[in-house]
């Protein structure tokens, strides 16, 4: 009874090791350039020498993630959207569908 | 103190219960009294929640007897009735009473400010501390009468909670499906209990677990329970009602409506392993919990990742979530007449399944609270319309980093340890459910990816710019639950060792927990 | 024939049991999804009833009880129980009715629903 | 407002509704019946009167706010009365052996003896009080909010 799955699992450990690996990274950062000057046009982005656009448009959406992943899983999607109608009759529904499937398992289950 | 000890389990219901009742009353001398009220109940409930958590390590079984000379007098002098109304709190009991009262807490807090402005407020105190007092009710009572009731209870207060702000049409409807699918799935665990009844005179469940004998009224009182409390605790293929109800429910309540799910999850463990336990066929009820945690897992978090409005996105996180849990219990109940097995890996499975449901309860308590933060600031769910909230509401941010890397299970966190105890176990029982379970993990990292990317980051938008940062009570809502999701991070061994393996056994030893009542063995 | 008098009461639950979970399924107007609910409940009561008929038992009664041999009244009193719970959840669920007619303006299942996916 | 017929029975018919409620109620512990039956009798009334005489007129009368006062009264008694017990154990029968409601009865058919019962007739009126007041909020508020919308239309 005493097989612990989660002995070998430090999480100090593996929180001094991401410390460690913070102050790595910002030793290299402190080598980096140093002659940046705040409020000049160093700061803006550079878009091919096009203006910034508002920063409404620079925003990336909720809606545009992961578009691709959506288009390309959409013969899962749609059945699955579809089921999820928002009506209380089907919910009901499946509430009984449940406990039927339920009790079709366990009727049937034999011993062991 | 001795008597504070012994009437402990009954208090922890008993005084929310009667503050609900009083608050009404203390709201006629002004909100700030009220609020004064409410916190210092739910901190003395906390108390008293702890407490009995020390007697059950320390003693054994707490068993607490309404109306009897004497609070171990289960089984009455005359012998007339059976078996008296009895509260039995055994580790399962003790553990999820710290997450109800303890979310509980937390939710009142966030809530003092949140709330500020809506009307009826002191109905929304009374309805919390019903909603609290139930939840304890669910996990301490030792009578399947009782169980009933607190599911009632339960249902009536969750969904009024979840309807409280009746001028949005989305909390009205959720509230509505909430209680028609809550009253049904309450009336069914009714229609068994009275098959019980019928069958041996018994309410009391140690009792009727002694005398059970799995006969095919038992068979279909088991589906009709197992039917019944899956739906409550919003498993797939019956999980539609809880984006609906979560997502517009007001304030501090989708955590302690949350809570309530889980409850529900508690009782449907007690009714598996303390009532039937190896006398029902566990592999095929084992294998049934197992394929509705694929599907709660695979169908919540895919549908999650197309949510736009980020309190529905987290709420199909609830049912994912949902999902790992019944894995590990799964997994556990599969093996469970094999006791090598259980040694092996059924017992690691039961403890993964409870951790991930206390870290759970934190972080993603944490994570509701910080998605109604924003709609607090902003006025808004819709991810489509945030962006760069990082700049202005900082404390909202780092409290979602917290619980976003934590459900997700990036490592230092306490997500990552309860879910690696499903995934070794789940393994040794069939490698298919670690794989789909660590991809699962992934999507799951993915779409909080996408409301981080959405919601805070980005330049700050124009409409936002006199948003104000969120009022401190609400901070420390969500700080309570982030120190405890940190505290759970850090000292995971703790925790186990402290409160969990204990619960894992109560369960497992189902012979205990009919002998305290029955005597003998 | 004893065996039929003796079912009546159970088959009179499964016929109201199915009554209402077909009224629930298949009726799209709120107000008759909660008659549905209710009318499953009045089966439970039903049955939990049923359950407390004891042969020559007497009403638990302290006034003019005929006999020594009384019921337990534990059915009684959790159809009671329930009862009370009914018209709790009755009033919750038709008041959320009234409020979705006022938003909406419908009643109809489908028609006023608001939020899906 | 119903017709001068209908206003004339339920004239007639609320006292007798009014006090087979309270017999009920007070004899809940000793014959069938108790604090929800009796309460929900005795609330019956308030649904007939608002049956006749329409929600404006019985609004002069009783408010919900009043209601919500008495129900949590009559919660808070119940509660009081569990509380009680704790010198035992929760709900334990404390009143047994005093002069309130403390006599106990012999096994079998017994005369009517109101004094029986202990905490159980206390807690009737604790649990009729509630029900009373909140089944008559609840018909109150509908009633109110139904002729609302009835307006809106």
């Amino acid at each position: 009874m005493d097989i612990r799955i989660l002995a070998f699992w430090a999480p100090v450990v593996c929180l001094i090791a991401f410390l460690v690996l913070i102050a790595v990274t910002y030793a290299f950062r402190s080598r980096g350039e140093s002659k940046h000057k705040q409020g000049t046009e160093q700061e803006k982005v550079f878009l091919s020498g096009e203006d910034m656009p508002d920063a409404g448009m620079r925003h990336v959406r909720a809606h545009n993630i992961y578009w691709g992943f959506f288009e390309s899983l959409k013969q899962y999607y749609d059945p699955l959207i579809r089921a999820h109608t928002g009506i209380v009759n089907d919910y009901l529904m499946w509430l009984i569908g449940v406990v039927a499937i339920a009790g079709i398992v366990i009727l049937t289950a034999g011993p062991w | 103190m001795d008597a504070l000890t012994t009437h402990a389990p009954i208090l922890a219901i008993a005084v929310p219960l009667a503050a609900a009742f009083l608050t009404p009353l203390v709201g006629r001398l002004g909100a700030k009294v009220r609020n004064v009220f409410v916190v210092a109940i739910l901190l003395f409930v906390e108390f008293l929640v702890f407490t009995v958590v020390r007697q059950v390590l320390t003693a054994g079984i707490q068993v607490y007897t309404l109306g009897a000379t004497a609070a171990g007098l289960a089984i009455p002098e005359s012998h007339i009735v059976p078996v008296r109304i009895i509260l039995e709190v055994d580790g399962l009991g003790a553990f999820l009473g710290i997450i109800a009262a303890t979310v509980a807490l937390s939710g009142a807090v966030y809530s003092l400010s949140a709330m500020r402005g809506e009307s009826g407020q002191d109905r929304f105190y009374t309805l919390l501390l019903l909603l609290t007092a139930s939840m304890l009710g669910i996990q301490y009572t030792g009578d399947l009468f009782n169980l009933f009731v607190f599911l009632e209870i339960l249902s009536i207060s969750g969904a009024a909670l979840a309807a409280f702000r009746t001028r949005f049409v989305d909390a009205v409807e959720g509230g509505f499906k909430y209680v028609i699918v809550s009253t049904v799935s309450a009336l069914l665990v009714l229609l068994s209990i009275g098959i019980f009844y019928g069958q041996y005179n018994l309410l009391n469940i140690a009792a009727v677990s002694d005398a059970m004998r799995y006969t095919l009224l038992d068979k279909i009182a088991l589906a009709l329970l197992i039917g019944a409390l899956l739906t409550k605790s919003g498993a797939v293929p019956s999980h539609w009602w809880v984006p609906d109800t979560y997502t517009p429910a007001p304030a501090g309540t989708s955590p302690i409506i949350y809570a309530s799910s889980l409850t529900c999850l508690g009782a449907a463990l007690r009714i598996v392993f303390s009532l039937y336990g190896v006398k029902m066929t566990v592999s095929a009820v084992g294998w049934l919990v197992i394929v509705a945690g694929l599907l709660s897992m695979f169908i919540g978090v895919t549908m999650a990742l197309r949510q736009t409005d980020i309190k529905r996105l987290m709420t199909y996180h609830v049912i994912s979530q949902e999902g790992y849990m019944l894995l590990g219990f799964g997994v556990g109940l599969a093996v469970l007449g094999d006791p090598q097995a259980v040694a092996a890996y059924g017992r690691e499975a039961i403890a993964g399944g409870l951790f991930h449901v206390l870290n759970n309860a934190f972080f993603k308590g944490l994570l509701l609270l910080t998605g109604e933060a924003l709609f607090f600031a902003l006025g808004t769910r819709d991810l489509d319309r945030m962006g760069g909230m990082g700049r202005t509401m900082k404390w909202t941010c780092a409290f979602f980093i917290i619980g976003a890397l934590a459900i997700s299970g990036i490592p230092p966190m306490n997500g990552f340890a309860s879910k690696l105890m499903i995934y070794e176990t789940s393994y040794q029982l069939n490698p298919m459910l670690a794989i789909v379970a660590l991809i699962v993990s992934i999507m799951t990292l993915a779409s909080f990816t996408k409301v981080f990317q959405a919601a805070f980051t980005g330049p700050g938008l124009p409409e936002y710019r006199d948003v104000k940062p969120v009022p401190l009570s609400m901070k420390v809502g969500m700080g309570v639950l982030a120190a405890g999701t940190l505290f759970f991070s850090l000292f995971p061994q703790l925790v186990l060792d402290t409160i969990v393996y204990p619960a894992t056994d109560a369960l497992l030893n189902q012979t205990m927990y009919i002998g305290v009542i029955m005597g003998g063995s | 024939m004893t065996s039929l008098v003796v079912n009546a009461p159970f088959v009179a639950v499964a016929a109201l049991a199915c009554v209402g979970l077909y009224i629930m399924v298949t009726q799209r107007d709120l107000i008759k999804i909660v008659m549905g609910v209710t009318i499953l409940e009045s089966a439970v009561n039903l049955f939990l009833v049923s359950l407390g008929y004891r042969n020559e038992g007497a009403a638990p009664g302290f006034t003019h009880a005929s006999g020594t041999h009384m019921v337990l009244p534990v059915p009684q009193a959790l159809t009671l129980t329930s009862i009370v719970i009914g018209v709790a959840t009755t009033a919750l669920m038709l008041t959320l009715v009234i409020l979705i007619y006022r938003h909406t303006g419908e009643t109809d299942a489908e028609k006023s629903r608001r939020v899906k996916g | 407002m119903m017709s001068v017929i209908v206003r004339t029975i339920a004239r007639l018919a609320t006292p007798p509704i009014l006090v087979f409620g309270l017999y009920v109620i007070m004899h809940g512990h000793v014959t069938v019946g108790g604090g929800f039956q009796g309460g929900a009798v005795f609330a019956s009334a308030t649904a007939l009167v608002l049956v006749a005489f329409g929600s404006e007129r019985v609004r002069r009368y009783i408010t919900v706010s009043g209601l919500t006062l008495v129900s949590c009264a009559g919660a808070v008694l119940f509660a009081l009365l569990g509380f009680g017990g704790m010198c035992k154990t929760f709900f334990y029968n404390f009143l047994v052996g005093s002069p309130l409601f403390g006599h106990i009865p012999e096994y079998g058919p017994a005369h009517e003896d109101i004094w029986t019962g202990g905490v159980i007739a206390p807690m009737n009126i604790g649990v009729a009080l509630n029900v009373i007041a909140s089944l008559s909020a609840i018909m109150l508020t509908m009633a109110v909010v139904s002729r609302k919308t009835g307006d809106g239309e």
